[in-house]
């Protein structure tokens, strides 16, 4: 079983590999980076449900999170949306600052017959003392030039750091979530972060004065150099000859997409480093014990709370560093592209087809789902043409299969989930 | 003060459409509910499912139409609505034989069969858009309304009025009578205790002798069934399109667990808790204050709680915050 | 030891437990038994923290423990086993005993990822004392298995072998026997007493065989609806009319079908 | 090599994928009409290969560019739909590769300004141009208020930015704005918070088979609303097909010309069974038009060399070209003479490389679109 | 040819067989007891007579009829009743709700039946509307007894009926098991409680490592001095 882990790995190789031969290296490259990012999600997911049993299916939101914190760490500053409303955004935020601390002082010196009652009145002041500085603040932030701008920017650092901030900032939402919610079943932690993660997005969509909302924000700055750029540059051009490529822009193009994938294959090999080592270790042990049986696991001296909040953040955080490292290499924030669809279940179905519990099956669902997801395109149109084939090119039933063959994407992606979940039902590496 | 105009107003925008709407989830949650609830199984193809049964019933009802087969003033689609019964159905019973069964002999993890049945999602999906095409398809025929905005002024004199269409109150009929036949069957006949016992456990059925497969057939049908009604319906009161189908799954899920998984009635409160509380929070008082208010007064703003921008976050708080203190749901339902 | 001071547990309308007050004594092993459904295994999982009861108080060496989470009784020094057994399916035997002791560094992610030569030096002393139980139980071919895989019986012994991996001031045991082969429950019987006179520990077990009962338990409490019944050595208690009456009978009266 | 290759980048799975069918059609037949006149850069053919950029998803579409572009080795893409993943393909992609793009449909001003080597046009106007005409429209009416909703997209967002600072500058109030959501469920909350604010009429940003339709929908039954302005993506026969005569004296706005060209190009398109007047089928047409125009004026399909091209074929001064005349219009090229490119859209390209964009007002009567004026 | 016999049973869960060449038989009218030590394949020779395993030889023919091949769910219609030894209750079931699903196949009047159990295990008709999820674990036994004497079989096969369930009511169970038999059903027990099962058994079986160690009358199984040592608890 163990011997599988290389052949497959080496198999995924050679299939990329002649992505490059038969189409392109872009292409290849391009594939490549991707299943780089969706296996570090797949990693954080992995942790969640195959080593705690936690089902959380808002991985959309954290991957957003991850996505806003490169935008502001990135992105420059605004100025003048911060002379504009700086100082009203700060007073709100002490207001904020004050109701929590007003809130905290209440609750430990009222009577607790009164604890629920002041602390709601508290809750309604502070809302309404927040609102009183927040609302005008973002109107005028917004009405700075709304076409092009209309937010306030972010703090023009350089991208890199955005990924562990995304991190941090995805492992925050976590904590918070994992405290309201990790108390729940299995399933209605599900549907509760399937909510959640809805609610984060439509407060990046709706939130402009923090991400311009659905306006998107494009050309987030890149870590590494720009092909336009590149082939203007001495070294590169030499270089290129002396390789004996006779397209300097193409080669640009890989060569850019080389940078990113040994930058992101650098974060996958940490993050896989550090799940493996706690996977093997008791650590890993406990929470396989928690995930069997959580009664028997508190009776053993396991704080099993604590432990889910713990992985359940740590998940969440790997999923907000793959966030920031999805727009960087996308080089913009689309909230309207945070879809369930492709960033939750997609990423479900790479973990479950991987084999979950599985580190290296995780990674290597990754790598396989987002494959067949880009080539299920191609496939579906050569899978129609060849179906239509006997029909008269004039005849309405080809041309209407034709017409469906977008939509073998789905059929396909369908189908070929079906099929590998039919002949490995325990992922293609099982836990063991 | 004007309390006639004040709740003519509130039943026009808040009571009438939030019923509607419920009870529009709560057929969806129905067959959510059925197969979670005896399968174990969240299916998120269900929402393609009742796609796919309104899918057929518009192939069906164009035959009609164009043969000059009516019911008027009901809508033809209520005729076609067998076949699309039937068509759903088949297909149920199609994918659970190569699909489910498989993982139900392995005895595979419910997110298993969740996960198979995200792929049976994308099948489906991919198969209706070859079939029927992306586009908008509208079927509706006969009379719309069972009296519009403008009859009840008439009849009232009234400034505001209400409007009821024709195609809610089939929904909300059809909704309760299912609710009452499924909680009937389930809780009194032999088989849907059977049914029961076949959630609980599979083997200990199996030694009383209940043919598993017989049981897992009839959830299906059931389900499939309340899928092609649901979508039929859905597609009549707004329009048929396929994309839409993935979108309504959401507040589905959230009714049928609000409700108490595999509980037909607490599908239907579900159902309409989530739709009342998206409409109610999010509504705009304003005009209804000045109504109750004095004479040629109104409030200044729009007297809303939360902006419509949040409004299925509503439904969602409220859901978590039922979870936290009621975990079963409201009606004691079943924990996978 | 432990003190249950008026301990009430209502589920609905149903009063599995009805204002109980009992004590422990340090070092006894006490017998808890009384008909299914006397709310034993209700005042045990109250004991234990795995849920609050309605009302009333546990006090564990005079700390007021009622309101602590199993995980922190665990760390005082109480442990107990499950009627219907809670073994880790998809550990084997040998890990689902290693998990137990508290406070392994390995279970410490910032020592699991760097300072493995210390949870390695650890996991071998786990190792070692988890594989002195695994003999002790007479399941050394089994040492491997997945817990899932195991036979009804051979989860109870899995469940009463938990509580030896660590030194526990008091144990609550909730029908180990059930299901146990008698030769076996002779030996764990044995194994109880020396745990309890040469270490120390305390037990409360929970039985419906009274062979065992009388062998080991000094003194025996009865439960009966909710409420104790009675209190005493074991013969005071198999006497009482109310205990035969409620929970013993009157003896066997079985006869072989085809003598008749 | 003998074969042309043009992408057709076009979100064909997603929320656009009801508008997208014909478009892609559209922008084929204009492929078609190329290829079959046999005069294309002599006598090569032209194909067109597909590429599904979902609209919603930046990393696919990138993808599905790379590999026209990297592997199919196209020369030009049409593409993409919306304007998210546009700017995602430009970026990423076209830039990088020096790849031109011509989009039939995206109409976020943000794109007017964004970088782009020259490598980018758009046959659609920005939607900037499309609020200063529904703001000119509405006072030209004597409404002075109004309700505004939009589908919460860039297109959405961006137009109703338009319409409320155009129709505001020009002393009309906007009473209450709401996003709507595309692919939900019911609207009714959206309507009743626009129905409380009131206003004279209903301004609906959206699309006419997705929340736009929802809204009106809502707004029709509850009797909230009975007149729209209904901006271009909710033009169509689609929506008076559903609603009829409810939607009486409402006024729409489309991308649109009186030119003889959009006729034209309705019936050409009737013989290959689709629409020629749906939206955005005419940028479509013309986008492959103008792209196929400039390599054959440039005699290069290298992008460098033909990007320049692309305002010439498209502008005055030259003879003519309207849809159905490529064939003429590309041996006037290959003379060396001059075109004016008109096409479907009455198209003038305006710096920096959009549509200066002319639209057409309508109205509703009967149940039926009138064309009322142009602008 | 016995009324149940099966023979040369061999078998396992797809690793090691855990069964090998073992036998077992019983007649109408007749308690047959097994026992032996804990993992000895006692559950398994159950569940391989109930068609649960996959054997790979042996036979199994009951009532002379060879039903090695059949379904479980058929046996259940030939007359074959089970109580497996864990989750042998629907726990959402109410009580009386269980006590029906035992009487599924029956499409006579079930109430005298259910009347029967009530007053056998008068604790259940107490908590009839309860469900069984929310018994205790002898209460849940009485439930599992309760339910498979509502398929009225003609071979009762019980696994452990009698763990966890308080002295008295064993007694009982006993007793009415004995009751059970002489309306001439066959049954078949696995028993841990080993002592008093054979003390009602007319055959015991003793299972070590999958195959019989011993096999005779529940008289001569007490009476032997290494059966009582090794495996009665002395
Ligand atoms: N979660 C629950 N919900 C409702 N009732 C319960 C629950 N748990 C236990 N009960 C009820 O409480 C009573 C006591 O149950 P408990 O399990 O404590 O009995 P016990 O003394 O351990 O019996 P046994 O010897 O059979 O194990 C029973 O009547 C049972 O039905
Ligand atoms: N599902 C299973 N998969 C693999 N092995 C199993 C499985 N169930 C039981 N076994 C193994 O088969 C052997 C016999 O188990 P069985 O349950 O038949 O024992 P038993 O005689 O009933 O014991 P007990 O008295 O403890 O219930 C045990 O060693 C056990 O580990
Ligand atoms: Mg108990
Ligand atoms: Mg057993």
């Amino acid at each position: 079983m163990t011997k599988k882990v290389p052949l497959y790995y080496g198999a995924m190789g050679l299939i990329l590999i002649a992505v490059g031969i038969f189409q392109s290296w872009t292409v290849a490259f391009g594939i490549l980076n991707l299943c780089l990012i969706s296996a570090i999600m797949a990693l954080g997911v992995n942790m969640q449900w195959g080593y705690a049993g936690l089902f959380n299916v808002g991985i959309m939101g954290f991957t957003a999170l991850g996505g806003l914190a490169a935008v502001l760490v990135s992105m420059a500053p605004v100025q003048e949306a911060w002379s504009a409303a700086g100082g009203d955004l700060f007073l709100s935020l002490l207001c904020l600052a004050g109701t929590i601390a007003a809130i905290l002082y209440a609750r430990r010196t009222v009577s607790p017959a009164l604890k629920r009652y002041v602390t709601l009145a508290l809750l309604v002041a502070g809302y309404f003392l927040i609102s009183h500085f927040f609302i005008p603040a973002t109107e005028r932030i917004e009405a700075i030039d709304p076409a092009l701008s209309g937010y306030l920017g972010g703090l023009g650092l350089p991208v890199i750091l955005a990924w562990p901030i995304g991190g941090l900032v995805a492992a925050g939402a976590g904590w918070l979530i994992g405290k309201i919610s990790l108390g729940l079943r299995a399933d209605y932690l599900a549907i509760a972060t399937l909510g959640i993660s809805e609610i984060i997005i439509a407060v990046i969509k709706y939130e402009e004065w923090l991400s311009r909302g659905v306006k998107n924000v494009t050309g987030i700055p890149r870590p590494v150099p720009y092909e336009v750029d590149l082939v203007e540059t001495d070294w590169f051009l030499s270089a290129v000859s002396s390789l004996g490529l006779s397209d300097p822009s193409a080669a640009a193009g890989v060569f850019v997409k080389i940078c990113y994938a040994l930058l992101f294959i650098a974060v996958l090999a940490v993050i896989m480093w550090l799940a493996e080592r706690a996977l093997q270790s008791p650590w890993g042990r406990m929470m396989r014990a928690i995930r069997d049986n959580r009664d028997a696991a508190a009776a053993m001296g396991k704080d099993v709370k604590a432990r889910h909040l713990q992985v359940f953040v740590l998940g969440c955080a790997v999923c907000g560093v793959a966030g920031a490292m999805l727009a960087t290499l996308d080089g913009q924030l689309t909230p309207t592209s945070y879809i369930p669809l492709r960033y939750t279940f997609l990423i479900w179905v790479m973990v479950i087809l991987g084999g979950s519990g599985n580190n290296w099956g995780a990674v290597l669902g990754g790598f396989v789902i987002w494959f067949l997801w880009i080539q299920a395109e191609p496939l579906g149109a050569w899978f129609m043409t060849v179906i239509t084939m006997p029909l008269p090119e004039e005849s309405g039933l080809a041309q209407h299969l034709m017409a469906g063959s977008v939509y073998m994407r789905y059929l396909l992606m369908g189908a070929i989930l079906l099929l590998v979940m039919r002949f490995a039902p325990k992922g293609l590496i099982p836990e063991r | 003060m004007d309390i006639a105009n004040a709740f003519a107003l509130l039943s026009n925008f808040v009571i009438v459409p939030a019923i509607a709407y419920g009870a529009q989830l709560a057929l969806g949650a129905l067959g959510v509910t059925i197969i979670f609830g005896i399968l174990r199984f969240a299916n998120f193809a269900h929402g393609e499912l009742m796609s796919f049964g309104a899918m057929a019933a518009i192939l069906a009802t164009w035959f009609l139409q164009a043969s000059g087969v009516s019911i008027d003033p009901l809508p033809t689609a209520l005729l076609a609505l067998p076949v699309g019964i039937l068509a759903a159905i088949a297909m149920a019973l199609l994918t659970d034989r190569f699909v489910f069964r498989f993982y139900r002999r392995k005895r595979s993890n419910p997110i298993v069969f969740a996960i198979v049945s995200v792929g049976v999602m994308f099948l489906l999906a991919g198969l209706i858009r070859i079939i029927i095409g992306p586009d908008d398809q509208s079927f509706s025929d006969g009379a719309r309304f069972l009296f519009t905005v403008r009859d009840f002024k008439k009849a009232t004199g009234l400034e505001q009025g209400i409007g009821v269409k024709q195609t809610q109150l089939i929904t909300v009929v059809v909704a309760l009578v299912v609710v009452a036949a499924l909680f009937w069957f389930l809780q009194k006949t032999r088989w849907g205790k059977a049914m029961r016992a076949y959630s609980d456990d599979e083997d200990l059925a199996l030694l009383s002798g209940i043919n598993p497969e017989k049981i897992v057939t009839i959830a299906w049908v059931i389900s499939a069934a309340l899928a092609a009604i649901a979508g039929t319906l859905y597609g009549l009161d707004k329009t048929y399109k396929p994309f839409i189908f993935l979108q309504i799954l959401l507040p589905i899920f959230a009714a049928t667990i609000l409700g108490g998984i595999g509980q037909p009635v607490g599908a239907v409160l579900g159902g309409f808790i989530v739709a009342f509380s998206e409409v109610t929070v999010t509504y705009a008082f304003k005009r209804f204050l000045a109504y109750l208010g004095p004479q040629d007064w109104a409030p200044e703003g729009l007297v809303q709680l939360l902006s419509t921008d949040y409004k299925f976050a509503v439904s969602f708080v409220i859901l978590v915050a039922v979870l936290l203190v009621r975990p079963t749901g409201i009606i004691r339902g079943k924990v996978i | 030891m432990i003190k249950v001071e008026n301990v009430t547990k209502r589920f609905g309308g149903i009063h599995a437990v009805n204002g109980v007050s009992l004590e422990i004594q340090q070092g006894s092993i006490t017998g808890l038994i009384g008909p299914n459904g006397a709310g034993k295994t209700t005042l045990f999982n109250i004991i234990a923290g795995a849920f609050p009861p309605t009302s009333g108080k546990i006090y564990l060496d005079g700390d007021d423990v009622t309101e602590l989470e199993p995980h922190q009784l665990f760390h005082k020094g109480l442990l107990r086993t499950f009627q219907i057994a809670h073994e880790f399916s998809s550990l084997t035997v040998l890990e689902n005993l290693m998990t137990v002791p508290g406070g392994q560094p390995g279970e410490d992610l910032r020592h699991a990822w760097f300072n493995f030569a210390a949870v390695r030096a650890h996991e071998e002393k786990v190792r070692e004392r988890a594989r002195d139980v695994i003999e002790f139980l007479e399941i050394p071919h089994l040492e491997n298995e997945l817990a899932g895989n195991l036979s009804g019986g051979q989860k109870k012994l899995l469940e009463l072998g938990r509580t030896m991996m660590v030194d526990a001031k008091i144990v609550f045991l909730d029908e180990v026997g059930a299901g146990v082969n008698r030769t076996l429950l002779q030996t764990i019987a044995t194994s109880i007493q020396r745990l309890n006179k040469e270490r120390g520990y305390t037990f409360c077990l929970i039985e419906h065989d009274m062979d065992f009962i009388a062998r080991l338990c000094d003194p025996v409490i009865v439960m009966a609806e909710g409420k104790l019944l009675t209190e005493g050595t074991v013969d005071e208690v198999m006497n009482n009319e109310e205990v035969i009456e409620a929970y013993l009978g009157t003896g066997r009266k079985h006869k072989r079908v085809s003598e008749q | 090599q003998d074969t042309v290759k043009i992408g057709m980048l076009q979100g064909f799975t997603g929320p656009t994928e009801s508008l997208v069918k014909p478009m892609a059609l559209g922008g084929e037949l204009a492929i078609q009409e190329v290829s079959d006149s046999g005069l294309f850069l002599g006598g090569k053919k032209v194909v067109s290969v597909r590429g599904d950029s979902t609209c919603v998803d930046a990393a696919a579409a990138t993808a599905a560019a790379d590999r026209l572009i990297t592997s199919e080795g196209v020369n030009g893409i049409v593409g993409a739909t919306c304007s998210g993943a546009t700017t995602a393909v430009l970026n990423n992609v076209a830039r990088p590769n020096g790849m031109l793009m011509i989009s039939p449909s995206a109409t976020s001003p943000a794109l007017s300004t964004i970088e782009d080597d020259g490598l980018f046009f758009r046959t659609a106007p920005s939607d900037a141009r499309q609020g200063q005409i529904i703001g000119d429209i509405l006072v030209a009416k004597g409404i002075k208020t109004a309700a505004l909703t939009y589908t919460n997209n860039d297109y959405g967002k961006g137009l109703a930015d338009s319409i409320q600072s155009a129709f505001e500058g020009k002393g009309g109030k906007i009473t209450a704005v709401a996003a709507h959501e595309d692919g939900k469920a019911d609207y009714s909350a959206e309507v009743a918070t626009l129905a409380a604010a009131g206003g004279d009429i209903l301004i609906v940003a959206g699309y006419l088979d997705q929340g736009g339709k929802g809204m009106i929908q809502a707004a029709l039954d509850t009797g909230a609303f009975e007149k729209f302005v209904l901006p271009d993506g909710m033009v169509g026969e689609a929506l008076t097909d559903n609603f009829g005569a409810d939607l009486d004296g409402s006024i729409g706005t489309n991308p649109g010309t009186d030119s003889p060209g959009a006729a034209m190009l309705a019936k050409l398109a009737e013989g290959k069974g689709f629409k020629g007047d749906d939206p955005y089928v005419p940028e479509a047409y013309d986008a492959s038009a103008i792209l196929l125009l400039a390599m054959q004026a440039a005699n290069s399909t290298d992008p460098a060399k033909y990007k320049g091209m692309v305002e010439k074929v498209a502008n005055a001064p030259g003879e003519k070209i309207f849809p159905g005349e490529l064939a003429k219009a590309l041996k006037i090229l290959a003379d060396g003479g001059d075109i004016d490119y008109v096409g479907g859209t009455a198209l003038e390209l305006i710096a920096p490389g959009e549509s200066a964009g002319s639209f057409r007002e309508t109205t509703v009567e009967g149940g039926k679109w009138k064309t009322v004026a142009y602008h | 040819m016995s009324f149940l016999s099966a023979t040369g049973m061999t078998g396992g869960y797809g690793g090691a067989d855990i069964l090998t060449d073992c036998n077992l038989s019983v007649e109408r009218g007749e308690v047959a007891v097994v026992v032996g030590p804990n993992g000895a394949g006692k559950s398994t020779a159950m569940k391989a007579v109930f068609g649960l395993l996959n054997l790979r030889e042996g036979s199994v023919v009951f009532d002379g009829d060879d039903i090695t091949r059949m379904a479980p769910q058929e046996r259940v219609r030939h007359g074959m009743g089970f109580v497996p030894q864990t989750r042998n209750v629907f726990v959402s079931l109410t009580v009386e709700e269980n006590l029906e699903m035992g009487a599924f196949i029956r499409d006579d009047d079930i109430t005298e039946s259910k009347e029967q159990v009530f007053s056998l295990f008068p604790i259940l008709a107490e908590k009839r509307n309860q469900p069984a999820g929310e018994l205790s674990g002898g209460q849940r036994q009485q439930v599992a007894v309760g339910r498979a004497l509502m398929t009225k079989p003609k071979l009762l096969m019980l696994d452990e009926p009698t763990a966890g369930v308080s002295p008295i009511v064993m007694d009982e169970l006993f007793d009415k098991i004995v009751e059970v038999a002489r309306t001439g059903i066959a049954i078949l027990m696995v028993e841990q409680n080993a002592r008093q099962a054979l003390e009602i058994a007319d055959h015991g079986f003793v299972l070590v490592q999958g195959s019989n160690r011993f096999t005779d009358t529940g008289e001569a199984l007490l009476a032997n001095e290494e059966v009582r040592r090794s495996f009665l608890g002395g």
